[in-house]
Parts: C-alpha cells; structure tokens; sequence
C-alpha cells in the first residue's frame, strides 16, 4: 500500500519536474509548440488508457470526442460570442451525455464488433464536421478565437505551455487516484475477467459506459483548449486516422499504464516530425517503428523497459 | 473424475447432524436450452440454509448450466429460481450479489491484470463507495474504507491459507493458490450463498484437504453453500444433502447414503443403462 | 425516375462488389487467425498501382494483373510471417495497431516505387457507355462485377472442395483440434493471408480503371470492406459478401436521394443501427460464453 | 527485412547531408537567403503541389550555381502539407520559429494558405501563396500576396465564354475546399453580375471517386445549357469521366484548378471538348510572337521540362513566378529585412511571369489583369487555344 502511494508519488514528482525543466531545453516556440501538442495529446491518452488498458475496451472512434469539443468551443466563442469557459463545459456536457448515450448499447459488443462500432461514430462524427460545412467551415476548417478567461487572454506558446503542463499533472493525478479507488479496481476487474466481476456485485455494464463516457470527456476537453490554442481546427482533428493515432500512443507506450500512455503520446508526437529528416522514407520508417514495437514488444514501451529493471518491478 | 467406489460410498453419518433450514434458494421445474438441445430440464430442487449441498453427476450432466442459471449468467429457457422467497430468474449477477450470492468458477476467472491481494479487494465491491467523483478526487472518507478493506482482504487471504501471496501478481501464482483465491474473491462480498464450482479439480490430495477445510470453516460461519464436485470423498465428506443429475435432469436427491445408494446413480457413473 | 435508380444500383453494385471482395478478404484471414487485417485495404492498392503502373510501360494487362497478384501475395505471406505471427498471444488492439502499422509501412513504400500521383489505367474494353432502359453503365462495371463473382464462386468451391480451403475451415472453427489432427495452423494463416491479398490485388486492378489508383486508394475501401465483413458477421465469407452490396448499393442510394456529402457515412449508420440489434452481424453465429 | 530497413535510413540520412550540402555549397560565405515553403506534394492536391515543389527546388539550384541573389545562396526549407490545412499551420509555425525563414512562398490550395496567413500576419513574414481563390488577397492583408489568377477571374473568363457561345444558364458542380467553396461563391456573384441563371448547384468530395449522383441530377435538370466544375486535382478528372459515362451533352467547363497536363491523362477521352481558362503557360507555343509572356513561357517550359522530363503546367509556373517574385523584391531592398522586403514585393511591377505581367500594389496584392487569361479547349489530348 505505502509502496504504491509512493510510486505514484514519485511518478507525479518525476513527471512534473520534466514538465518544469524542460524549456530551459527548447530553443525556441516551435518546440514549444511540439511540446504542447505532446501534452494535449497526452491528456486524451491518459483518458482513452482508463477506457483501453484499464477496462480493456476498444475504442476507434475517440477522435470524434476530440473533434466535438474542439467545434463546440470554435462555433459556440466565435459563432454566437460564448465565453470560451462556458464554450468548454458545454461542449464536454454534450459530449458526455452522447457518450453515454452510445455506449449502452455498443459497450455490450465485443472485441472488433465493438472496434467497428466506435470506428463507426468516429467517423460519422468527421463526415458531419466536414459536410454542415455553414456551421463548421468544411473540410478546410475554421479559426478559433483565443481562450479568455476573467478578462485575461492566454496567447502564445510560452503561456499555454504551462497551462498544459499543469493540466497534464492533473489528468494523470486523476487518473492515478480512479485506478487506485474501488471504481478503478471495478474497471480493471471488467477487463480481468467479466463474469467474475459481476458475480462479486460489480454491474460491468454501469463501469464501462462511466469510463467510456469519461474518457470521452476527457477527450472534448483537450479537443476545446486545442482548438483555442491552435487557432484554427479541421475535421482532420477528428477523423478515423487521429483515432488510430490516439489508440496507437496508448498501445505503443503501454497499456494499462498511466505514465505509459503519457510517454506513448510524447514518443508518437515527437516521431513524425524528428522522421521528417527520412523525407520520402518517413511513412516507412514509421509504420516500421509501429510494427516492430508491438511484435517485439507487445505489452508497449514503459512497462517492457520497467520489467528490464527488477529492482522497480518488487515495489 | 473418481468413481464411485465402495469405500467412498461410507460416509461419516455419525457427525452428521441433519439440521433443517428454511429454504434459502428453491429451483422450479427449471430447464434452459442451447440450439435444441436441452440442457437442463425440468429441474427442482431446494436448498436448505446453512447446508452444504452437492451438486453431482458425470461429465456432461449440466451441472455448470445449472450454476449459470442460478447465478444469473445464462438466462432461464422456462421455470424460476427463488432466491430468500424472491424470484431472480435470469436476474443480473451483479444484483443478485448484491442480494447475496457469489460463486466461484471450474474455468478461472481470475483477474490477471491484478495482484492477489486487490483481486480480493473487487470482492469488497458493494461495501465500498464506488462512485466516480470520489473515486478522482480520492476523498479521505473512501481512502480510508479503502484501507480498511485491504485489511479485510488480506485477513481473508490468510482464511484460506493465501498470507504468503498477498502481494503477488496473480498471474504468477500456481494453479491450487488461485482456486483458493476465487473463494476468498467470492468470499469477501459477504455472501449468504456460495456457489463453489469444483473448487478440488486439479488439486492434489493435500490441496484438497486444505479446501475441505475451508468448505467446512465458511459453512460453520453460517454461509449456506452449494457444491458442485468430482472429488466423490470430499463430496461425501462434507456435504449435508446431495443432488444427482445426469443429462440435465434431476436423478436422486438426498442424504449422502441415500444417493450413494442409490442405483440410478451408481449406473449413471458407471455409464450403464438403469 | 425508374432509370434514375437503375442508375443509382449500378454504380452501387459496381463498389459493392469490390467491398464484398474485400470484405471476403477481411473474413478468410479471421477465420484462419482471429486478426483483423487493417493492411487488407493495401492488397486493393498494389493490384491497382501495379496493373496501372505496369501496362504503361508497355507489359500486357493479363500479365500486369497476374504480376500485382503475386506481389500482393508475397506481400501478404511477409505480413503474415513477421508481423502477425510472431505476435500470436497479443491483445486484440495490439494486433490491430500491427496491421496498422503494416498498412502505413505498405503505403510508404508504395509511394517510393510508384509516386505520389495518380494513375490512370486504361478500361479493359473500351469507354463507350452501355445504355440500360435509360441508365447508362461503363462497361468497366460488368468487369467488376463479373470479375467478383468468378472470384467469390472460386472462393467458395475453394472452401468446400479443396483439402486446404477444409483446413483453413477446420482451423477457425478450432484450433487447437486442427493442430491435433496435423493441419499445420502456421501455413493455415500463411495460405489465408496470400488468398486474401489475391483477391485485394484482382479487386484493385478491375476497379482501377473507374477510381484511378494512387497510394491511398485502398484506404477508405479497406474500410468498407471491413464494415462489410462486420456486417455479414465476421468470418462469415457468403455474409461478407452480401455486406458488401449492401453497403454499396446503400451508399449509392444515400448519395442520390438523401445526400452526396453523406455518403460514406451510410455505410457506418447501417452498420451502427445492425449491430444495435444483432450484435454478431447478419449472419454470425450468436455465441455463448464458456464459463 | 530489418537490415534492409536499416540501411535504407542510412542511405536515406546520407542523402539528406549530400543534398543540405549542396545547397550550401558554393557561395556558403555569405548568409544565405532563407526562403521556405510549404507545398501539398501529397494527397488530393499533388498534381498541383508536385511540381511546384519540383520547380522551386530546380531553380533555387540554378541560382545558387549561377552565383546566387547579390552573392547570397538560397537556402530552401520545403514541407509537404499533404493537403491538410492544419499541417500546413503547423509547418507554417516551423518555418517561423525554427527554421527562421525570410520569405515563405507557398500554400499550394486555398485550405493551407488561409491556415497561415494569421500566423504570417503575426509573425511578419511575407507570404506569397500559389493557391487561387480571392479570399487571399482580398481584403488586402499586409503580408500576404499571391501569384495564380483568382476564381473570380475564371468564372469571370468562363461566363465571357459562354455568352459568347449565347448559353445563360448553368449548372455548377463544386468541390467542398476551400478552393471549391470560395470558387462557388464567386461563380454566384459573378452570374448575378453577369445575367447567367444558375440552375443546379451541386457539391462533390475533394476524394469521391464517384460523382455520377449528384451529375444524374444535373442530367435531370432539363434548364441546364451548361456546366461548371469547380475543384482541383483528380475530381474533376473523375467528374469529367462520369459526365461522359452518362452521355451528358452539354458543353463542360472546368476551372484553372486542373490546368495541368495530368487531368488530361487522367480523363482521356473524356476530356475531349472540355474548356477552362488557365495562364498562357499551358499554350506557350500557340501563343503569338507579339505575346509578351511568348519568351518567359517558352523558356520556363523547356527548362522545366528538360530537367522533369513531363510536361509543364501552370502550378509548376505559380511556383517559378512566386519564387522570382521573392527573389527579386531581396534584389530591390537590397537584403532580407522583412518590412523592407514586403514593401518591395508590394512594388513589384512589370514583371513579366508565367502567370501574365505582373503589377503589385498596396491594394492589389496579386497583379494579374483578365487579359493573361485564356479560354483553352482540349482537342486530341492537348490544350488549344479558343480564339
């Protein structure tokens, strides 16, 4: 018990000390930049993780959750003048409460039935961003005003660089105290083994469309300040690819692992642009890395290179 | 699979005691069919409170049907089940937990992405505060219950003989340890009925003992349970009332003699026609 | 109006027919080892580059087609062999993300051997459009659609005829036994992979001449063929194929009576709205939990 | 497999050193001139953004081995937004920070370049996009120009057309980007302007690879004379088979979007009898002697296709004029301050280009008159020229 209260402690520490050191490191804001698309990226993983490593359920279509809340804070703020706070919590109420919606009936699938149904809404929610192109601006997207909040308007790489890092720290704080509560036990019980859970009192139907929904929030939430942030949005942000790239980073850093998904969503972040060096190699060479990290190491990045270190595994 | 022989068909009567509870689960004219072919058939047959009650038959006999209709996995073809005088055909497992019932499983169904310790701690599911907020915000209230339940848990864990793997991956435990886990698993959900589905299979004599043991301290605690069992020795052993099945419908059903006596049965096990 | 949806059934038989092949594809590398093979959508796109590419410089188009066949073939096997075999015990999304990962590998190396650009490859027999009471046809089309067909009835004599189409049944009804009973699984799922990618590459180069190829092209098909195996009831070939036309024909009509903007997206809801009430597909066997 | 793998990134790495080397090889002394672009080399638009990546890198070569600008080499940073606006912001966001760039010439379709403009705008960088709608430069933005002919011109140019052939209704069939979008819009100001009735109004996917719904509508709409497409790279090549497929007889306009010898090959047959207008680059050696483009074009087009060893379109010619346009603004400012390198960009004047003779100004930002525009027709796989 102390063991894990302390390493989830450390985690925190580590990860925040990398957050606050690291721009000494960064010459100038376009790795800021990259930095803070790693930390939004990262903030939808360690979602979609408590959905896919912890309660074992796929979802191909989380981009679309992504996407919903990002439109929702770009029309709402730039369309009808909603304070982007507001813009926030509505598209994440909305996103929510569709998630839940969906899920009842989806979450009863299995396997790559269910793969195929989330795929499914993912990509009927991008079809629908490109076409009600009036409200969305199309396929080629629209601008996003910048976030205000009491007056005060976040610009620039330098400012959004801590909030998302404190955000980050959040997230991961969240999802470190739900694996370690009775609900989190209750997910990973689903995963484990479905039957068992039930017939100890977990109802597994109530826990994944929680998580599922979530996870969902979670998503919408990053999807809104990434919008402010980037200033502009495209359905590109919500399509079936950006959902294969999310559950990607989930796997690839490991699954099940909190600290994994962060580290999966910075590598994969990171990959695209240090391959663009390989040019006309760098689609090669990146789905060669995908491929060889998940046969060679199928349980993902953190937890086969803290299975190297014995000494962490007793702890 | 042991067969019936004679020694084994000499219980213990004289520390049998028959006590009569009242009806704690009552099935009716139960059956439950898969494409066309039935696998239990117009089954009944009651359970007394605080009895150990077998569950026998040969391969094949429906035996693990009828625990997935009792427990809620399968859903009934026809007939109910009555639990505490309610009637829970084709209920949830989840709420029938909830109402008291657990049960262990022939195949494992271990949680293998946890330790052994917080596999029992699921089983502490209804007894703690599971809600999300809580949960993300790790309100002091449920750290604490929290604490206090992966006591209980692992108090549990030493009941049936587990001290040893309280940390341990349970995917690195041997193959007895994890049936017992499953008793502890079902056990901590404080239940009223414990269905045990073959807790002896693949256990080596010792092993076996140690369950018996185990079996015999939960019914002393006052928790009715229903076994489903190959090991005919333990059967006899420790069991307060005997149903026989064969092909999905009821054979005999009775005190351990009156069932190991019965020819029925005998035939039934050794494959011939009565 | 009646020629009006004549036209629309066309068009949608013709796609149809290449979602049933790929969704064929999808079912046959299921049944022999339980992974979908996200790269099946890239078999489509070097049957159709590697006809496209090959006729312009001067080989026959039999020859062409055969050519993309057998590269698509080892291509799957080498699929097969070094990224999905060795991952056998992976996790579902694992295997998912490794196939991906083969498709994107696939397309990169597609782009270097071929370029970026479209390819144009010339129609098998002539351009002139067939009039049918009002609709009017490529004859392109009947090519795809009676390539299909043979394909799909090769397919199934293959199936119930041939001692490895038996093995490959045997294997995805069980394989544990298959193995007992001296099926080698390997070269089950080896044999399984090279079918499927045969069938991708057949299917790109007929549909070639009406899409154009390009290394994209076998994405969004890829998809469909999926949704076509799902919808059938994965493993289930007769089922895939039908999904298949469903799917095409369906997506033909949204385009012209609901909404052109819309129509990828039928294929999804019809999809969604099966599985809300058969989780198993049309046609897959309802399965029951072994506790 | 894997060591294949392995020593394709090395040759691939190698590569890479050669070719950085060679751009700074010759006149490496003095600070290079540091011109970035982005370009959609990939995805829908490659037809278009292939050769202007092709030419920009051909020539920033030439340059730098003919001595390059004033003694300064070039220094080219090319990105492929594969056709994505929001890969193009980002990369637009690297040519800024990191690559630190004085001039960015780019922005392939309208999409990529809408995207960057606020962050030029911003930054203060001059901009000079390839891409064709209106919305870019007006309204005028400080630091963005641009080198195609706009939609509004080509609608404009086709509408001539077709008065002149006595057509005055249209059926417009446009590609849901940016580019269709903005085309479509002018195309209904315009046929307001002009007295043309616009009887359908259809849309199609930058990525459909069948559009024979939405044309069996058109075919239905007995008040059609004539038909416009506006999109550019395959679809309209697409389009142009179905009309064909489904006999539709009406004559077939297309816009500038798909001048390039690529939608011909594409189409084939199909394309027979289609017009559009486009720049005097495509008919170089039909235009006539008097011509004042006739040497830049023929010129452009013999380098252009000796080194590439394909035919010439207008996007390669974008390109080449953007990157001249760049170049000789640093010549006149006499180096690479921004604001001083704008306001000569904002000067340009007479320059004659692939494009037409160009002449900036502080509320013109593109510089082309109608006049650079012709109506070609394609008649036995070729551009002609409709007199």
């Amino acid at each position: 018990m102390n063991a894990l209260l302390h390493g989830r402690l450390t985690g925190l520490l580590v990860l925040g000390a990398v957050i606050a050191i690291l721009p000494a490191f960064l010459p100038n804001n376009f790795y800021l930049d990259i930095a803070i698309l790693a930390g939004f990226n990262a903030m939808v993983c360690v979602g979609l993780n408590l959905l896919i490593g912890y309660a074992g359920q796929i979802s191909l279509g989380h981009a679309g959750f992504f996407g919903i809340g990002a439109y929702a804070s770009a029309v709402l703020v730039g369309t009808y003048g909603w304070p982007p706070v507001l813009a926030l919590l509505a598209g994440a109420a909305a996103v929510g409460l569709l998630a839940f919606l969906v899920a009842k009936p989806i979450l009863r699938l299995k396997g790559h039935y269910l793969a195929m149904a989330t795929l499914g809404i993912g990509i009927i929610v991008s079809i629908v961003l490109r076409t009600e192109s009036g409200l969305t601006g199309g396929p080629d997207g629209m601008m996003v005003e910048p976030f205000r909040i009491f007056g005060v308007e976040l610009y620039g790489e330098k400012v959004w660089y801590w909030v998302v890092g404190v955000l980050l720290v959040g997230v991961v704080w969240l999802s470190l105290n739900l694996i370690d509560s009775p609900m989190g036990r209750a997910l990973r019980a689903v995963h484990g083994s479905e039957v068992a859970a039930e017939v100890v009192g977990v109802d597994t139907a109530r826990f994944k469309v929680l998580v599922f929904a979530l996870s969902a929030v979670f998503a919408s939430v990053a999807g809104s300040l990434f919008a402010h942030y980037a200033g502009l949005i495209t359905p590109a942000k919500a399509d079936f690819f950006k959902s294969i790239e999310l559950v990607t980073m989930v796997v690839f850093g490991g699954m099940a692992s909190t600290f994994g998904a962060v580290v999966g969503a910075v590598v994969l972040t990171l990959l695209p642009q240090a391959l663009t060096v390989f040019q006309d190699y760098q689609q090669i060479v990146l789905g060669g890395i995908l491929m060889a990290t998940m046969v060679f190491m199928p349980k993902g990045l953190l937890p086969t290179l803290a299975a190297l270190l014995p000494a962490r595994r007793r702890a | 699979m042991k067969m019936l022989t004679g020694t084994d068909i000499a219980p213990d009567t004289s520390t049998q005691v028959r006590r009569v509870g009242r009806p704690i689960l009552k099935v009716e004219h139960l059956s439950r069919e898969f494409g066309g072919v039935l696998a239990i058939g117009d089954l009944s047959f009651t359970v007394a409170a605080g009895d150990i009650h077998s569950i026998i038959g040969p391969n094949g006999a429906g035996k693990t049907t009828l625990f997935n209709l009792v427990t809620g996995v399968y859903k009934p073809s026809g007939g109910r089940v009555l639990f505490d005088g309610a009637d829970v055909s084709g209920m949830a497992p989840y709420k029938l937990a909830a109402r008291g019932m657990s049960r262990t499983f022939q195949n494992l169904q271990i949680f293998f992405n946890m330790t052994a310790l917080e596999n029992v701690m699921v089983g502490r599911h209804l007894h703690l505060n599971t809600r999300l907020l809580p949960a993300l915000f790790r309100f002091p209230s449920l750290v604490r219950k929290d604490r206090e339940a992966r006591d209980r848990a692992a108090r549990l864990m030493a009941d049936v003989g587990l001290s040893r793997y309280v940390d341990a991956d349970a995917a690195a435990m041997p193959y007895g340890a994890l049936k017992r886990l499953e008793i502890a698993r079902a056990l901590a959900s404080e239940p009223k009925l414990l269905l045990l589905d073959e807790p002896a299979a693949g256990l080596n004599a010792t092993e076996s003992r140690e369950i018996d043991e185990v079996i015999k301290t939960v019914a002393a605690g006052g928790i009715t349970v229903i076994l489903v069992e190959h090991d005919m020795k333990m059967v006899m052993g420790i069991s307060h009332r005997i149903t026989a099945l064969n092909h999905g419908r009821k054979l005999a059903e009775g005190t351990p003699e009156e069932v190991a006596t019965n020819p029925e049965v005998v035939a039934a096990y050794l494959g011939a026609a009565p | 109006m009646f020629a009006e949806l004549l036209q629309y059934l066309l068009s949608g038989l013709t796609i149809g027919a290449i979602y049933a092949l790929a969704g064929l594809g999808f079912s046959i590398i299921y049944n022999a080892s339980h992974v979908i093979n996200f790269a099946q959508g890239e078999f489509i796109m070097i049957g159709g580059m590697a006809s496209a590419t090959l006729t312009a410089s001067g080989v026959p188009l039999p020859l062409a087609i055969l050519i993309g066949c057998g590269g698509a073939m080892l291509v799957g096997v080498l699929v097969a062999k070094f990224a999905v075999e060795r991952a056998r015990n992976a996790s579902t999304v694992t295997l998912i993300i490794i196939t991906i990962g083969a498709s994107i590998f696939l397309r990169g190396v597609a782009e270097l051997v071929w370029g970026k650009d479209f390819k144009r490859l010339d129609a098998f027999s002539g351009e002139t459009p067939i009039q049918i009471l009002g609709a009017s046809m490529q004859p392109q089309s009947l090519w795809v659609v009676g390539t299909a067909a043979v394909l799909i009835v090769a397919i199934g004599l293959f199936f119930s005829r041939t001692l490895t189409g038996k093995a490959i049944l045997a294997t995805s009804h069980n394989r544990l036994a298959a193995q007992l009973v001296g099926i080698d699984v390997k070269r089950v799922v080896l044999a399984s992979f090279a079918l499927s990618a045969a069938l991708g590459a057949v299917g790109g180069a007929v549909v070639a001449p009406i899409t154009f190829s390009y290394t994209e092209m076998g994405i969004m098909l890829g998809l469909k063929g999926f949704t076509a195996a799902v919808l059938g009831g994965l493993g289930h070939g007769p089922g895939a194929v039908a999904g298949g036309l469903i799917v095409g024909v369906a997506e033909a009509l949204g385009a012209g009576y609901i909404s052109s903007a819309y129509k990828d997206a039928v294929a999804f809801v019809i999809i969604l709205a099966v599985l809300l009430f058969m989780p198993n597909g049309l046609f897959g066997k309802r399965g029951t939990e072994r506790v | 497999m894997r060591k294949s793998l392995l020593s394709t990134i090395a040759a691939t790495v190698t590569a890479a050193i050669a070719v950085s080397g060679a751009l700074m090889g010759p006149a490496a002394a003095a600070e290079p001139i540091k011109v970035g672009a982005i370009v959609s080399a990939t995805g829908p638009a490659s037809f278009l953004g292939d050769p202007e990546k092709k030419v920009l890198e051909l020539y920033a070569d030439r340059i730098n081995k003919a001595g390059g600008v004033d003694g300064r080499p070039v220094q080219l940073t090319v990105y492929d937004d594969g056709g994505a606006a929001d890969k193009a912001a980002s990369f637009t966001k690297r040519l800024i920070e990191s690559d630190g760039v004085d001039v960015i010439v780019g922005g392939t379709t309208t999409a990529a370049t809408m995207a960057a403009v606020p962050l030029v705008e911003r930054a203060g960088v001059p901009f000079i996009s390839l891409a064709g709608a209106v919305v870019i430069v007006e309204p005028v933005k400080k630091w963005v120009f641009k080198t195609p002919h706009t939609d509004r011109m080509a609608a404009e140019k086709v509408m001539e057309d077709m008065k002149a052939r006595g057509l005055t209704k249209l059926a417009l069939l446009s590609e849901d980007s940016g580019f269709g979008k903005s085309g479509r819009e002018q195309t209904v100001a315009v046929a307001k302007e002009r007295g043309i009735e616009l009887v359908a109004d259809e849309t199609y996917g930058a990525k459909d690879t069948d559009v024979t719904a939405q044309l069996t509508k058109i075919k239905n709409n007995a008040a059609a004379q004539a038909v416009l497409v506006f999109g550019l790279g395959q679809g309209p090549a697409v389009v142009t088979k179905n009309y064909r497929q489904l006999g539709i007889a009406l004559p077939l306009y297309q816009s500038h979007g798909v001048a390039s010898k690529e939608y011909i090959r594409l189409a084939g047959g199909a394309a027979e009898g289609v017009r559009l207008p486009a720049a005097g680059l495509v008919v170089a050696a039909q235009l006539p002697e008097s011509d004042p483009q006739k040497t830049v074009v023929t010129d452009f087009t013999k380098t252009y296709e000796d080194a590439f060893k394909s035919e010439v379109s207008t996007f390669a010619g974008h390109a080449y004029d953007g990157l001249m346009i760049a170049l000789d603004a640093v010549k006149r400012s006499g180096g690479t301050d921004k604001a001083k390198l704008r306001d000569a960009i904002e000067q340009t004047k007479g320059y004659v280009g692939t494009g037409g003779t160009v002449t900036m100004g502080p509320k013109d930002h593109m510089g082309l008159t109608l006049d650079a525009f012709h109506m070609v027709e394609v008649k036995q796989g070729d551009w002609s020229l409709v007199k």
